[in-house]
């Protein structure tokens, strides 16, 4: 009855909750969202053309810089592209180490899910929580290889350095108060009515539509869908251990919210028995010093925090690649953004940022 | 110390009142005239003060300034910012002219009166728990005139409502 | 009446060495620009140890240790980020309305300040003991919509209109409630005198009689002074700093200021229509006063720092479906009881 | 991800004249004519016996005497994959867009329209997604030479 007109918000590429330098532009009508489209690119870097002039093992830091907050499994997806060009086998105890790596990154990248997801619905507390916990895992990084955001840990055919004496007891201690940490991040979020309220019912992702946006990971898997790369196309040695991939039932952004918390749990129950059953031996198997690979093209991807992190590899025999593409989940992901939105208020839109959980790293590769 | 004070602050008021309605009607931006319009209820609740009406001057704030000004402003806020200079013309055109006369009679008429009045002096003290003796005035004497204003009300409301949630497009 | 005590004594002594000194009309001024210089001092006060002890609450809270450099126990903290902000540059966004946008958080100020008349904060230490006391309270902080409002639309920032406009949704919407809560007390004191309602309480506080409408209360008050979980206004992850995105430095800090003479303003309400006001064993009166209102104010924090937003639908849903009919209930009961009583009694 | 031999082998034999296996034994891939690229993935993504409902990965590759798409499938009820490709001129290149098949190639066209230039005819919203709109050349061609000043005013000045 009354004649409303929209208007655009511009909302990035500076803002506090676009996890980088997101611009989405916002048409709405009141405090209703008609269309939110993301604008990218600001952090841009040209990774793929940089690689074309870098040697094969000098991109592995390039990787680190992708989803810079889960750093252990680009250096794994993009060696075991490398290996599998190659047809490297590696050494028993690197395949366990790069599983505890990975699944240590996975849970540090899920802390900082939940945190700034609090921090998105005004948590602020939650986000504290987050990163406070996450600064256990980033010091057992600190321990393996000396640093504690981009490792380069993991090489081709192996993992840079064998662990510290002092690591299995501090990995043992922090498995032992994850429940504990866990349990109290639940307290105050999960318990909590307002961010029920907030999440529940909200911004629902069906299967269907899931498939339709090409989204992966967790985002998918709160959608129902049953794709874990970890299950269906076992990569490195996960066919060894026992765990369970948690699927949402509504695809909304509570469950997205859930599968996540609960992806949390499987990873340490995965490094807890990935340190049992940890054997001795050497973490690097023989690799030329120069990689020339043969000719042809390799496509493999593994499941990052974020989904399916995919690299495309052509060679041409030469010691660099002769193309690099790298598949980014937060990329592809992001394409839920728009649809998503629509009929959503501005509050829910970041709260649909948050869940959906795309790195501006990553995207803008 | 009091006589010299309240005679002060009644010139206050009532220089902000008047100064405040003179910008309403002369300003050009139609969300200056509305804001001044809010200062103008403001200086009317500190004229009430001085009455030792002080029940009325909090009403007056509350409901006049604190919603229905409040309301005026946002109205035309809402109104799109980039055309708002000229929104509240002044020209002298005839309609402008006209209204200015009839005011400007009904001012003269008004002064008249109150110049030719013979006002008598109330001896009595004003009344120190007014809220008291308004409640209990409103729930007997004028009870019906309160219910009738009460639905009233109510009926604007549910109006509103419906304005405000319309209807669905198909 | 009670014995004489407190805080009065200060001020009847204060008043005997200035009566040596001035002719007797001079006294009342001059008692009346030291109670004004007394409220200022304390408005300014709460915000610089209210600012602190948010950082100290908000840090126990996210197992930080908060300021701990500037001074012993980072005590100065406040003092420093206080020179900070006066020193930073004054920055008009192009296209702001210049006159409102320098008048809004002035304005803001003073609804704030003049709210502080009303606290009795000790036996007979009321700056105006008014016969509407708490009345003329909520007439005077429902003043605090309009600054906003000028702030947000003055910007010319769609942010900061964005907040202003959510500021008259839910102040307005959240007034109602918070009245009607307010009523039931003052049915049962039949007054609207501070001093009155405090003596009310003399045996019992009005949290035991009122429970309803103290909880209706506390959450209207939150939403009130816009502090989370209600801070939908600022909501920093989402309109950036609502009215106050553009503003800077000491303009900035004003805004700052009212937020926190407000968060003391709605905790002295709560002490005295709740709390039994300076009531209390043992200790002064106004010392009772300043830790009962201390401990509405670690509540509000224990809030904002625990609760993630709501949003703007769900607490219109909140303030009119779920907190007015609470409100209204309350009423009610309170009449019915009051009924009761006097026939039994 | 093993890509499947014996189903290309049958792809290929059912659509011979459409397609052709190209690799070796250990990568082999389908090549597929652009004029029936939608035919052949449409049918790839609809047939019950393949059902490849997901798109995993869409790029292309400069060999500089032309530009290869490359189309990695997966399906989910049947859990088998394929590798696709299709080539097209490195001038003007243009190729179907495969979002009427799959929605999400969405993004995925765009970065490769917007970084090697390749234009998808039928795309519903095709502009630039990482470069600037008023960026002219496309990076990953082979061609290219990055160097300082190549985007208005020195930088990356997005206007959007």
């Amino acid at each position: 009855m009354l004649k409303t007109e929209t208007y655009t918000l511009n909302m990035g590429p500076q803002h506090p909750s676009t996890h980088g330098v997101l611009q989405v532009v916002l048409e709405l009508d009141g405090e209703q969202v008609v269309e939110a489209i993301p604008h990218m690119g600001y952090l841009h870097r040209g990774i793929e053309k940089l690689a074309e002039s870098r040697t094969y093992v000098q991109f592995i830091p390039y990787t680190d810089r992708l989803d810079y907050v889960s750093s252990m499994g680009n250096n794994l997806g993009y060696c075991q592209t490398v290996e599998k060009l190659m047809g490297i086998e590696i050494p028993e105890r690197a395949e366990y180490l790069r599983i505890i790596m990975v699944e240590l990154n996975r849970i540090a990248s899920h802390l900082i899910f939940m945190g700034s997801l609090a921090i998105d619905l005004g948590a602020s507390t939650g986000m504290m929580f987050g990163f406070r916990d996450r600064e256990r895992i980033l010091d057992l990084f600190d321990m393996a290889c000396g640093a504690r955001m981009t490792y380069s840990y993991i090489r081709f055919g192996g993992v840079s350095a064998d662990l510290p004496p002092e690591f299995i007891p501090a990995l043992q201690c922090f498995l032992a108060d994850f429940p504990a940490m866990l349990e109290e991040n639940h307290g105050l979020l999960t318990g909590n009515e307002i961010l029920y309220n907030r999440l529940k019912n909200n911004a629902i992702i069906s299967g269907e539509k899931a498939m339709k946006f090409g989204l992966t990971g967790p985002s998918l898997r709160a959608s129902g869908i049953d794709y874990d790369l970890r299950k269906v196309e076992p990569y490195g040695i996960y066919d060894r251990f026992d765990f369970s991939v948690p699927l949402g039932q509504t695809g909304d952004s509570w469950d997205r919210y859930l599968v996540r918390m609960e992806e949390m749990r499987q990873s340490a129950s995965i490094i807890a028995q990935a340190v049992e059953q940890l054997p001795e031996g050497p973490v690097m198997a023989k690799v030329p010093k120069v990689l020339k690979p043969p000719v042809g093209d390799v496509y493999h991807s593994i499941e990052n925090p974020r989904g399916e992190l995919g690299y495309y590899i052509v060679s041409d025999g030469s010691p660099k690649p002769y193309r690099i593409h790298v598949r980014r989940p937060s990329f592809i992901n992001l394409q839920a953004l728009n649809e998503t939105c629509q009929g959503l208020l501005i509050a829910d839109v970041v709260a649909v940022l948050a869940t959906l959980d795309s790195l501006m790293g990553e995207v803008d590769c | 110390m009091n006589e010299w004070a309240y005679t002060a602050a009644f010139f206050i008021f009532a220089a902000v009142t008047v100064a405040s309605a003179v910008g309403v009607v002369t300003k050009n931006d139609l969300v200056h005239s509305s804001l001044l319009l809010a200062l103008c209820f403001v200086g009317v609740s500190g004229l009430y003060v001085l009455l030792q009406a002080d029940f009325l001057a909090a009403v007056q704030l509350l409901v006049y300034n604190g919603a229905i000004a409040i309301v005026f402003v946002l109205g035309t806020m809402l109104t799109r910012r980039s055309i708002r200079h000229g929104t509240n013309h002044s020209e002298a055109d005839a309609p402008s002219r006209l209204i200015g006369l009839i005011s400007g009679l009904f001012v003269a008429v008004t002064l008249g009166v109150i110049a030719t009045t013979p006002w008598n002096y109330s001896s009595a003290g004003a009344v120190q728990d007014t809220p008291a003796v308004l409640g209990r005035l409103i729930l007997t004497d004028y009870m019906i005139a309160m219910e009738v204003a009460a639905v009233l009300l109510l009926a604007a409301m549910i109006g509103a409502i419906v304005l405000a949630k319309g209807v669905d497009e198909e | 009446m009670q014995e004489v005590t407190g805080l009065y004594v200060i001020a009847e002594m204060l008043r005997d060495i200035l009566g040596h000194y001035l002719p007797a009309q001079y006294v009342d001024i001059s008692m009346s620009l030291i109670n004004i210089g007394v409220i200022f001092g304390i408005i300014s006060m709460t915000a610089v140890v209210l600012v602190y002890g948010e950082r100290k609450v908000s840090a126990f809270m996210q197992s930080r240790s908060g300021p701990n450099r500037v001074g012993p126990y980072g005590l100065l903290q406040t003092i420093a980020d206080m020179f900070k902000l006066m020193s930073k540059e004054d920055i008009m966004p192009a296209g702001a309305d210049k006159w409102m946008w320098i008048l809004a958080p002035m304005i803001l100020f003073i609804p704030a300040a003049a709210a502080y008349a009303v606290f009795p904060f000790d036996n007979q230490a009321v700056f105006a003991d008014l016969n509407i006391g708490i009345f003329y309270f909520i007439a005077v902080s429902s003043q605090a919509v309009l600054p906003f409002l000028m702030a947000g639309w003055a910007s010319n920032n769609k942010y900061a209109l964005i907040g202003g406009m959510r500021t008259v949704a839910q102040m307005l919407s959240y007034e109602v409630p918070m009245v009607l809560s307010i009523l039931g007390v003052v049915m049962m004191v039949g007054s609207m005198r501070m001093s009155d309602i405090v003596a009310a309480q003399q045996n019992v506080w009005f949290i035991v009689l009122q429970p309803i409408a103290f909880v209706v209360y506390v959450i209207t008050a939150t939403a009130e002074i816009n502090r989370a979980p209600f801070d939908l206004v600022e909501g920093e992850s989402e309109i950036v700093a609502g009215p106050f995105t553009e503003y800077t430095g000491m303009r900035f800090a004003l805004f700052f200021l009212a937020e926190y003479a407000n968060l003391f303003a709605v905790s002295a309400i709560a002490t005295t229509l709740f709390l039994g006001g300076w009531h209390g064993p043992w200790l002064p009166g106004w010392v009772w006063f300043f830790l009962k209102v201390a401990g509405m104010v670690f509540l509000f924090m224990w809030f904002r720092w625990t609760f993630p937003r709501l949003r703007i639908d769900q607490l219109m849903a909140l303030g009119w479906k779920v907190l007015l009919p609470l409100a209204l209930v309350n009423v009610v009961i309170t009449g019915v009881g009051m009924y009761i009583y006097q026939l039994l009694s | 991800m093993s890509n499947n031999n014996e189903l290309l082998a049958e792809i290929q034999a059912q659509y011979s004249r459409e397609t052709q296996i190209i690799g070796e034994d250990k990568q082999q891939f389908l090549l597929v004519e652009p004029e029936y690229l939608l035919k052949i993935l449409g049918i790839l993504k609809n047939y019950e016996a393949y059902q490849f409902d997901m798109l995993r990965n869409l790029t292309a590759v400069d060999y500089l005497e032309y530009m290869e798409m490359v189309y990695h499938l997966y399906s989910l009820p049947l859990r088998h994959s394929i590798t696709i490709k299709a080539r097209c001129a490195a001038e003007n290149s243009q190729m179907p867009s495969v979002t009427s098949i799959w929605p999400s190639a969405n993004f995925q066209e765009r970065e490769v329209y917007d970084l090697l230039g390749i234009t998808f005819t039928g795309h519903p919203d095709l502009r630039r997604i990482l470069m600037p709109a008023e960026f002219t050349e496309h990076p990953l061609r082979k061609s290219f030479k990055a160097g300082a000043g190549q985007l208005p005013g020195g930088g990356g000045n997005h206007s959007c």
